[in-house]
C-alpha cells in the first residue's frame, strides 16, 4: 500500500470524510468542530503540496478511480495549472479558516457551528473536487457541491436580506450549472465521452460543427456567470454583501478562481484554441467582454457606499483580468493571469477578513463611517492599506507582478487595447481604494500630537496574525516573486505546449 | 407515436405549470410534469431513471414545496412587469432558443444507432459490466462501479442539501440553554 | 388530515408495505431498476406519510433527530469508508476489486452492494430530514 | 568600469526606513524622536559620503537585493550621476531636519509624529531612486515617494490641504501608471533588459522604426510628471499647502529632482544620446520645456502667495535641467547635472526663507512683507543669496550652470535656446527682485513692530549653511564637475 | 425540412421544454414559481439526456437473453446523479424560501425590492 499514490483522490476525499464526521463531532462539544475543519483542510494542503512538488519535477499525474482506465471510469489528471490553482484555494480556505474563527463566533449563532464548518468543508472539497478532475460530468457535480454549500454559506448571515440574496445566487447559479451540464451533453453526443483528454482528442474532427459550438457557448455562458464577469455578474455584489464577513472572505478567494481554472482548461486543454480563432472569434469576444467587466466593475465600485459592495464589485474587475488573460493566448498573460489567481485571492480574501473585522466593531459597512479607522485600529487599517496598494498595482506587492505578466502578454500579442484598460482600471482601483484609506486615515478627529484621542477598538490576536501572515506574503511574493512566477510559468506552459493533454 | 403525444401533453403541463396563478396547483402541474417524463423516460427504456424521477420529482419535491407553501401565501401575487422589462425575458428566452435549435442542426438523428456515443465507451460497459462487476443491471454498475466517484459525489450532494437545510432552518434546541 | 380516521388507518396499513418495497429495491438494484437511491426515497416517503397521517410529532418520535442526523452522516461516511477501506487493501480508491472477497469480480459485487447500502441510507435520512426541517411550523 | 559589490547603498536606502520604528516607538518624546531623525540623517549622510572615493575612482558598487522576478532584479547600482544626487539629497536632509524641528514646534503642529517618519520613508525611497540599477527598481522607488509624499501634503487636514494632495496623487499616480509603466514595459519588451547602461540600453536598433521610439520616449516624458514640465506641472503649485520644510526638502528636491533625475536617467542611459539625435527627439524635448520654462516665469510673476511664486520659479528650473539634458551635448549634459545641486541649494534657501517669515509673521503673501528686512536681516541675506544666485548673478553658484547651460546650446548649435536662457534669466530677475525691494526698501506695516523677530535658530543656521553652499559652490565647481566629467566622459567618449 | 423535425422531434421538443422552464425562472417574480420553472428546465435537460440513449431496436440496459441492442446506459446514470442534484437544489431553494418569507412576510421578488428600498438604502440590518 503507499499511500502517497492515492493523494489525488485523498486530498479529495479526506476532507469529504469529515463533512460527515463534523456534526456528529458537534453532538459532543462544538467547539472541536473549529479543529477538525482545521485539520480537515490541513490534511488536504499538505497532499497538495506534496503533489505540487511532485508535478512540478516529474510532470503530470493521472489517478484512475476505482482503477478504471480513462474514457471507462473517472480519471483525477494533475498538472502544473490545477496543481498550481488547488495550493492557491487550499492555502486560502486554510488561511480563512484561521483567520476567520473569531469572525464565525461573533457573526453565526453557536449551535449552528458543526454545520457551517460541515458546509463549509463541503465548499472547499467541491472546488478541490473540480479543479483536480479530469472528467467533465465530475466537474458539474462538484460544481453543484460548491454552489449548494455557497448557497448556504451566504444565508447564514443575520443581515435580513441573505436569503433573497442567497436565492438569486441559487436561481442564477443553477441556470449556470444547467446550462452546462446541457452543454456537456452535447459534447458528449457528439463525441462519445466525457474524458476531457479524450474529448480534446475526438473533438479535432469535429472542428466547425454547430454542435460543438453551442457547446462551447453554453458552457463558457454558464461559467462566466459563475465568475461573475459583466454583465452577467448580478448575483455577486448581494451575495457577498450580505454573507458573514468570513463567507465573503473564502467565496471571493477561491471560488470565482475555480470558474476560471476550469475555463482555461476547457478552453486550452479541451478545445483547440485555433479551433475557436479560425470559426468564430471566441477570443476577441472573451477580450471584449473581460475589458468590458474590469472596466465596468471599476467604474460601478467608485459609486458604492458600502464597503464590502465595494469589494465585491472590485472582484467583478478583478476578475476580468483573469479572463483577459486566458483569451490573450500566449505565455506571458496566462502566466500573468495564473498568478492572478494567486494574488487576487490573497488580496481579496485580506480585504474582505479585514473589513469583516472592521465592520463587526464599529457595526456599519458605510465608507464614510470608517473614520478615524487608522488610530483606532493601527494593524487593522495598515493590512488594508497593504491589500489595497496590492491590489491597486503598486510594485512591491503581488497585484503589481501578475498585472506586470499580464501587460508585457498584451503587448507581445499586440492587443494595444488590452495594456489601456489594465493601466485605467488601475487608475480606477487607485481611486476607490485611495478614498477608501482616505476616510481610514484622515477623517475623524485628532488632538495636537496626533496620538489616538478615541478609544481603540479591538484587535484580537487571533486576528491579527493570520491579518498580517497574508499582508506578509503580499509583500514578499511581489518582492520575491520568483516562485510563483516560476509556477504559474510552468502552468502556462503545461496548457499552452498541450503536450500534457492531448 | 405515443411518445410524441407525451411529449406534446408535457408541453401543455408545463405552460399549465408556470401560468397558474395559483401555487397549490402550479405545484400539482409540476409533479404531473415529473410523472409524465417518467412515462416518457419508460418508454425510452430509462426505468432506473424513470423510477428515481417518479419517486423525486412527482413524488418528493412536490411534498417539500406543498410543505412550504403551508407556511406562506398561496397565491402568486405579482404585478406585471413594466416596459422593457416585459420583452427582455422574451427576447433572452428567443436568443437562447435560437441557438438551441441551431445546434440540433448537426446533431446525429434521434435514435440511431451510429451515433457517436454508441459507439465510444459505451459498448465497453455494455460488454463488461457483468463478468466485471457481476450486475446485470448495466446502469447500478457504471453508477456504483465504473463511474463510482460521480456516485459518491451525488451523496455527498445529497448530504449537503441536509446539511444546509438544517444550517438554514434549523431553531436551537430548547432543551439547551 | 390528521383527524382523518380512513386516511389514518390506510396509512398506517400502507407503511409496511412501502418499507417492504423499499427494502426491495434496495436489495435488487444489480438486477432490476432500483438501488439506493430509489431505495432511500421510497423508504422516507413511507416516513412523509405517517407524518401527514399521524402528525409530525408522533412520526419524528418514530425516527428522532439526533438519530436522522446520525444516519445522514453515516450514510456518507459508508460509502466514504468503503473507498478508504479499498485503499487500505491496496488498491486506488474505490477499487472494489481489491476488497478480499476472492475474486475481483466478488469484491465489485459486495462493494456495490456496500455503497449502494451507504447511498440508501444517506438519502432515506437526508429527505427525512429535510421534510420535517422544511414542514416544521414558526411555533415548534 | 571596475564594478564592486557591497551592501553600502541597501543601507544607505535602509537607515532611515529602519529609523522609522524608533520615531514611532519613542513617539510620546518628541526630543528622543527628534534625536533617531537626524541620527539617521547623518547616519545616511556618511554612508552616501563613504561611496565617494570608490565611484569617483571611476568604480562602480552594485548590490543584488532579489530577483523579482525570472530576469527582473532588484538591484542598486552607485554611479557617478546617482551618488551626486544622493549625496545632495542626504546632506540637505540633515539641514532641513534641524530646519524641521524649529518649524514644527515654533508652529506647534499636530501629528508630528506622522510627519517624521513619512519624512524619513521619503528620504529613503529618493535614496532608492538614486541607487536604482535598473528601471523596474527606479519605478518602485519612483511610485513610492507619491505615496510618502501624500500624508505630508495633506497634513493640515483641512480641504485645501485634502484638494491639494488629491490632486498631487491624481497627476503623479496616473501619470506613471498611463505612461511611464507602459514605456518601462515597451522598452523591457525591445530591449529585453531593464539595466541602466551609459550610452542606452536599446543597442541595435535595426528594423524598428524610429517613430516607436519616440513614442516611448514621449511616454516616458509624459510619465515623469515629477520633473515638472508642461502641460503635467500643476500638481506642484497645488502640493504647496504642505508645511514649508516639506515644500522646501520635497518640493526643492527630493521629489522634483527625482523627477528630473529619472529624465537624465532615461535620456543617457536608456536611450543614450545617440538614439536620441538619431529620432530627433532631444530637439523636440528641448522646445517643449524651453516654452515651461518661459510660461512659468510669467506665471511666477503674477503670483502674490510666496511659495506659488517659488513653485513656478520650480517648474521653470526643473526644465532648465531637461533643457540642458535634451540638448545631448557635452556642456549642456554637464550642466543639467550640476544645475541639480545648485538649484536645489538655491531654492531650498529660498524655501526656507518662505517658512522663516511664516513662523515669524503667519504671512503668506509677498504684499504683506513690507519693510521686514530690517526685523530679520539674517533671512532677507539668505534670501536674497538664493534669489541672485537662481538669476545667475556671479559670483553665485547659479552663474556656473547658466554659463555651461549657454555653452551647451552653442555646442549643440541651438542658439534660440541659449536666448531662451538669456530670456529667462530676465523674467527670474523680474519676479525675484520685487521681493527683495518690498523686504527692503518698503517701510514696514503698522504695529508690526514689536511681534517681528527672527525665526528659532533651529531654523536660521540650516538657512545660513544651504546659502553659504550656494556661494561656495562658485568657488569650488570641482566638487561638480569631478561628477559630471566622468558621465560625460563616459557618454562621449570615443 | 419536415425530415429534419421528423428526425430530431424529440430534441426540438426538449428545447421547446427547456425555454419554457428558463422563462419561468427569468420571468416570473414569484420565488416558487422560479423554483417551479428551474425544475421544469432541469428535467427537460435531463430528457434531452436521456433521449440520445435511445436506440431504434434498443432495450433497457439489463442484460438478458436475446437482446438485439441495448441503450446506452451513460446518460441514464449521469441523470440520475443529476436528478439527485436537482431535488437537493430544489431543496435548498425552499430552505432560502421559508427564509425569505419569515423575513418579508412575502415571497414575491418585487414586494421584497420595494421593501428593501423603503429601508435606508438597504444598508445593514444586524
Amino acid at each position: 500500500m503507499n499511500l502517497a499514490v492515492n493523494f489525488p483522490a485523498l486530498l479529495v476525499t479526506v476532507p469529504l470524510i469529515f463533512v460527515p464526521v463534523i456534526p456528529l463531532l458537534g453532538l459532543i462539544n462544538r467547539k472541536i468542530c473549529w479543529y477538525a475543519a482545521v485539520l480537515a483542510i490541513t490534511a488536504s494542503f499538505a497532499m497538495i503540496m506534496t503533489i505540487l512538488a511532485k508535478v512540478s519535477t516529474e510532470g503530470p499525474i493521472s489517478y484512475h478511480l476505482g482503477n478504471w482506465a480513462p474514457p471507462i471510469g473517472i480519471e483525477y489528471r494533475i498538472d502544473m495549472l490545477n496543481a498550481f490553482v488547488l495550493a492557491v484555494i487550499s492555502f486560502i480556505s486554510l488561511v480563512s479558516l484561521l483567520f476567520g474563527k473569531e469572525l464565525v463566533e461573533k457573526e453565526v449563532p453557536e449551535y449552528k457551528h458543526p454545520a457551517f464548518y460541515s458546509v463549509f468543508i463541503l465548499f472547499v472539497v467541491g472546488m478541490t473536487g473540480m479543479t483536480v478532475t479530469g472528467d467533465l460530468f465530475n466537474v458539474y457535480v462538484f460544481l453543484e457541491i460548491t454552489s449548494l454549500s455557497g448557497y448556504a454559506l451566504i444565508a447564514t448571515s443575520k443581515k435580513r436580506y441573505a436569503p433573497m440574496a442567497s436565492f438569486n445566487y441559487l436561481v442564477i447559479g443553477t441556470l449556470a450549472a444547467t446550462f452546462i451540464v446541457l452543454g456537456i451533453g452535447y459534447l458528449y453526443m457528439v463525441t462519445g465521452t466525457l474524458n476531457m483528454a479524450d474529448l480534446a482528442e475526438r473533438i479535432k474532427p469535429l472542428n466547425g460543427s454547430s454542435v460543438v459550438l453551442t457547446a462551447y457557448a453554453l458552457i463558457l455562458m454558464g461559467i462566466l456567470i459563475k465568475m461573475a464577469v459583466f454583465p452577467l455578474h448580478l448575483w455577486l455584489p448581494d451575495a457577498y454583501t450580505y454573507s458573514p464577513s468570513a463567507v465573503s472572505a473564502a467565496m471571493a478567494a477561491t471560488s470565482t478562481k475555480v470558474g476560471a481554472y476550469v475555463l482555461i482548461r476547457l478552453m486550452f486543454s479541451v478545445f483547440d484554441i485555433e479551433y475557436h480563432v479560425g470559426s468564430v472569434p471566441i477570443t476577441g469576444i472573451i477580450i471584449f467582454f473581460a475589458s468590458l467587466s474590469i472596466v465596468m466593475g471599476s467604474v460601478i465600485a467608485i459609486a458604492q457606499t458600502n464597503i464590502k459592495k465595494m469589494l465585491a464589485y472590485s472582484s467583478v474587475g478583478q476578475i476580468g483580468y483573469i479572463l483577459l488573460a486566458a483569451a490573450m493566448v500566449n505565455a506571458e498573460a496566462l502566466t500573468g493571469g495564473v498568478m492572478h489567481i494567486f494574488s487576487h485571492a490573497l488580496m481579496k480574501g485580506g480585504l474582505f477578513f479585514v473589513v469583516g473585522l472592521i465592520v463587526y466593531n464599529i457595526g456599519s459597512e458605510r465608507i464614510s463611517d470608517f473614520a478615524g479607522i487608522g488610530r483606532r485600529m493601527p494593524f487593522t487599517a495598515a493590512a488594508f492599506t497593504i491589500f489595497s496598494l496590492s491590489i491597486i498595482g503598486i510594485p512591491l506587492t503581488v497585484g503589481f507582478v501578475s498585472k506586470w505578466y499580464l501587460v508585457l502578454g498584451a503587448i507581445s500579442s499586440g492587443h494595444w487595447y488590452a495594456i489601456g484598460v489594465i493601466l485605467l482600471s488601475s487608475l480606477l482601483t487607485a481611486i476607490y481604494f485611495g478614498k477608501v484609506i482616505f476616510v481610514m486615515y484622515f477623517k475623524g478627529g485628532h488632538d495636537d500630537h496626533g496620538h489616538a484621542p478615541a478609544a481603540k477598538l479591538s484587535e484580537p490576536m487571533g486576528m491579527v496574525i493570520p491579518m498580517a501572515f497574508v499582508a506578509f506574503l503580499c509583500i514578499y511574493f511581489g518582492i520575491f516573486a520568483t516562485f510563483p512566477v516560476e509556477l504559474a510559468a510552468k502552468a502556462a506552459e503545461a496548457v499552452l505546449g498541450g503536450v500534457t493533454w492531448k | 407515436m405515443i411518445n410524441l403525444m407525451l411529449l406534446l401533453f408535457l408541453v401543455v403541463i408545463a405552460i399549465a405549470a408556470i401560468q397558474a396563478k395559483d401555487l397549490l396547483n402550479s405545484i400539482m402541474y409540476l409533479s404531473v410534469y415529473s410523472l409524465f417524463m417518467a412515462l416518457v423516460w419508460t418508454e425510452l427504456n430509462a426505468v432506473d431513471v424513470a423510477f428515481t424521477e417518479a419517486a423525486v420529482g412527482a413524488g418528493v419535491s412536490g411534498v417539500f414545496m406543498i410543505a412550504a407553501l403551508t407556511r406562506m401565501n398561496r397565491f402568486e401575487s405579482s404585478r406585471e412587469r413594466t416596459g422593457l422589462g416585459k420583452y427582455f425575458p422574451m427576447a433572452v428566452v428567443a436568443v437562447t432558443a435560437a441557438m438551441l435549435f441551431y445546434a440540433t442542426v448537426d446533431m446525429p438523428a434521434y435514435m440511431d444507432p451510429e451515433a457517436p456515443i454508441h459507439k465510444h465507451v459505451a459498448p465497453y460497459y455494455i460488454e463488461h459490466s457483468e463478468h466485471e462487476t457481476g450486475s446485470v443491471n448495466i446502469v447500478t454498475s457504471v453508477l456504483a462501479s465504473y463511474r463510482g466517484f460521480d456516485t459518491l459525489g451525488e451523496t455527498s450532494v445529497v448530504f449537503t442539501a441536509a446539511i444546509s437545510v438544517i444550517l438554514l432552518l434549523r431553531r436551537r434546541d430548547k432543551n439547551e440553554k | 388530515m390528521k383527524n382523518d380516521v380512513i386516511l389514518r388507518t390506510v396509512a398506517r396499513c400502507m407503511v409496511p408495505f412501502i418499507l417492504l418495497f423499499a427494502f426491495y429495491v434496495q436489495a435488487h438494484g444489480e438486477i432490476s431498476p432500483g438501488g439506493g437511491f430509489q431505495a432511500g426515497v421510497i423508504f422516507a416517503s413511507a416516513f412523509i406519510l405517517i407524518a401527514l397521517a399521524v402528525g409530525k410529532e408522533k412520526a419524528r418520535e418514530k425516527f428522532k433527530q439526533k438519530i436522522s442526523d446520525f444516519t445522514c452522516s453515516l450514510g456518507l461516511m459508508i460509502y466514504a469508508g468503503i473507498g478508504f477501506i479499498t485503499i487500505l487493501f491496496g488498491g486506488l480508491f474505490l477499487e472494489y476489486g481489491k476488497l478480499p472477497f476472492g475474486s475481483a469480480e466478488k469484491g465489485n459485487h459486495l462493494g456495490m452492494i456496500g455503497i449502494e447500502l451507504g447511498v440508501g441510507i444517506a438519502v432515506a435520512s437526508v429527505m427525512v430530514t429535510i421534510f420535517f426541517e422544511i414542514a416544521r411550523k414558526e411555533d415548534d | 568600469m571596475e564594478i564592486i559589490y557591497s551592501a553600502a547603498p541597501l543601507y544607505a536606502v535602509l537607515v532611515s526606513l529602519v529609523a522609522i520604528i524608533p520615531i514611532y516607538l519613542s513617539r510620546s518624546n518628541p526630543n528622543l524622536r527628534e534625536s533617531w531623525t537626524i541620527l539617521a540623517a547623518v547616519a545616511k549622510f556618511f554612508i552616501v559620503l563613504s561611496m565617494v572615493p570608490t565611484v569617483l575612482g571611476g568604480k562602480e558598487i552594485y548590490f543584488k537585493l532579489a530577483t523579482a522576478y525570472p530576469g527582473i532584479d532588484i538591484a542598486f547600482k552607485v554611479d557617478s550621476l546617482g551618488l551626486f544626487f544622493a549625496l545632495t539629497a542626504s546632506f540637505l536632509w540633515i539641514l532641513t531636519s534641524f530646519y524641521s524641528i524649529g518649524y514644527v514646534r515654533a508652529l506647534k503642529e499636530h501629528a508630528q509624529t506622522r510627519y517624521f517618519i513619512c519624512f524619513a520613508g521619503s528620504l529613503s525611497v529618493t535614496m532608492g531612486a538614486a541607487f536604482s540599477a535598473n528601471l523596474f527598481t527606479m519605478y518602485i522607488f519612483y511610485e513610492a515617494l507619491t505615496l510618502f509624499t501624500y500624508p505630508l501634503i495633506a497634513h493640515e487636514e483641512n480641504e485645501e490641504a485634502f484638494r491639494g494632495a488629491r490632486i498631487y496623487l491624481i497627476y503623479l499616480l496616473g501619470t506613471s501608471i498611463a505612461f511611464l509603466l507602459p514605456a518601462i514595459l515597451f522598452t523591457y519588451f525591445t530591449a529585453g533588459t531593464m539595466d541602466f547602461r551609459l550610452g542606452g540600453i536599446f543597442g541595435d536598433t535595426g528594423g524598428i522604426h524610429s517613430l516607436f521610439f519616440a513614442v516611448i520616449f514621449a511616454f516616458y516624458i509624459a510619465g515623469i510628471a515629477k520633473a515638472g514640465i508642461m502641460p503635467f506641472h500643476s500638481w506642484l503649485p497645488n502640493a504647496m499647502v504642505a508645511p514649508t520644510p516639506v515644500s522646501s526638502l520635497l518640493h526643492a528636491v527630493a521629489v522634483v529632482k527625482m523627477g528630473v533625475f529619472v529624465v537624465l536617467r532615461v535620456i543617457l542611459y536608456v536611450f543614450g544620446v545617440d538614439l536620441l539625435k538619431e529620432i530627433g527627439a532631444g530637439a523636440f524635448l528641448a522646445a517643449f520645456a524651453c516654452v515651461t520654462i518661459v510660461v512659468s516665469s510669467l506665471i511666477a510673476m503674477r503670483q502674490d502667495n510666496i511659495k506659488a511664486r517659488l513653485a513656478y520659479s520650480t517648474i521653470s528650473q526643473l526644465s532648465y535641467i531637461v533643457v540642458g539634458a535634451a540638448l545631448l551635448s557635452p556642456s549642456g549634459i554637464k550642466a543639467s547635472i550640476m544645475h541639480i545641486t545648485i538649484h536645489a541649494f538655491s531654492k531650498i534657501s529660498l524655501f526656507f526663507w518662505a517658512g522663516a517669515v511664516y513662523v515669524a509673521l503667519h504671512k503668506k503673501y509677498i504684499s504683506q512683507i513690507s519693510g521686514i528686512a530690517k526685523k530679520m536681516p539674517v533671512s532677507m541675506a539668505v534670501f536674497t543669496i538664493g534669489a541672485l544666485s537662481l538669476i545667475g548673478i556671479p559670483p553665485l553658484s547659479g552663474f556656473i550652470s547658466k554659463y555651461y547651460f549657454v555653452t551647451g546650446a552653442v555646442e549643440a548649435g541651438m542658439l534660440p535656446v541659449a536666448v531662451v536662457f538669456a530670456v529667462s534669466s530676465f523674467l527670474n530677475a523680474l519676479y525675484f527682485l520685487p521681493i527683495i525691494y518690498t523686504a527692503y526698501m518698503k517701510p514696514l506695516d503698522a504695529g508690526m513692530d514689536d511681534k517681528v523677530t527672527e525665526a528659532p535658530l533651529a531654523m536660521l543656521i540650516p538657512m545660513c549653511v544651504t546659502a553659504g553652499v550656494a556661494v561656495l559652490l562658485f568657488f569650488f565647481p570641482q566638487v561638480l564637475t569631478n561628477f559630471t566629467d566622468i558621465i560625460v566622459a563616459g557618454l562621449f567618449a570615443e | 425540412m419536415i425530415d429534419f423535425i421528423a428526425a430530431k422531434y424529440n430534441y426540438l421538443i426538449c428545447v421547446c421544454l427547456m425555454m419554457i422552464g428558463f422563462y419561468a425562472v427569468i420571468a416570473k417574480q414569484n420565488l416558487m414559481k422560479k423554483i417551479i420553472g428551474l425544475s421544469i428546465f432541469q428535467t427537460s435537460v435531463f430528457l434531452f439526456y436521456i433521449s440520445m440513449a435511445k436506440v431504434t431496436d434498443g432495450t433497457a440496459p439489463i442484460v438478458w437473453e436475446g437482446a438485439v441492442r441495448y441503450d446506452n446506459p451513460l446518460p441514464h446514470v449521469l441523470i440520475l446523479t443529476a436528478i439527485v442534484v436537482s431535488v437537493s437544489t430544489t431543496a435548498v431553494a425552499i430552505a432560502l424560501m421559508i427564509n425569505i418569507y419569515k423575513a418579508y412576510g412575502t415571497i414575491e421578488d418585487s414586494k421584497i425590492r420595494e421593501i428593501e428600498a423603503g429601508e435606508s438604502g438597504g444598508s445593514v440590518s444586524r
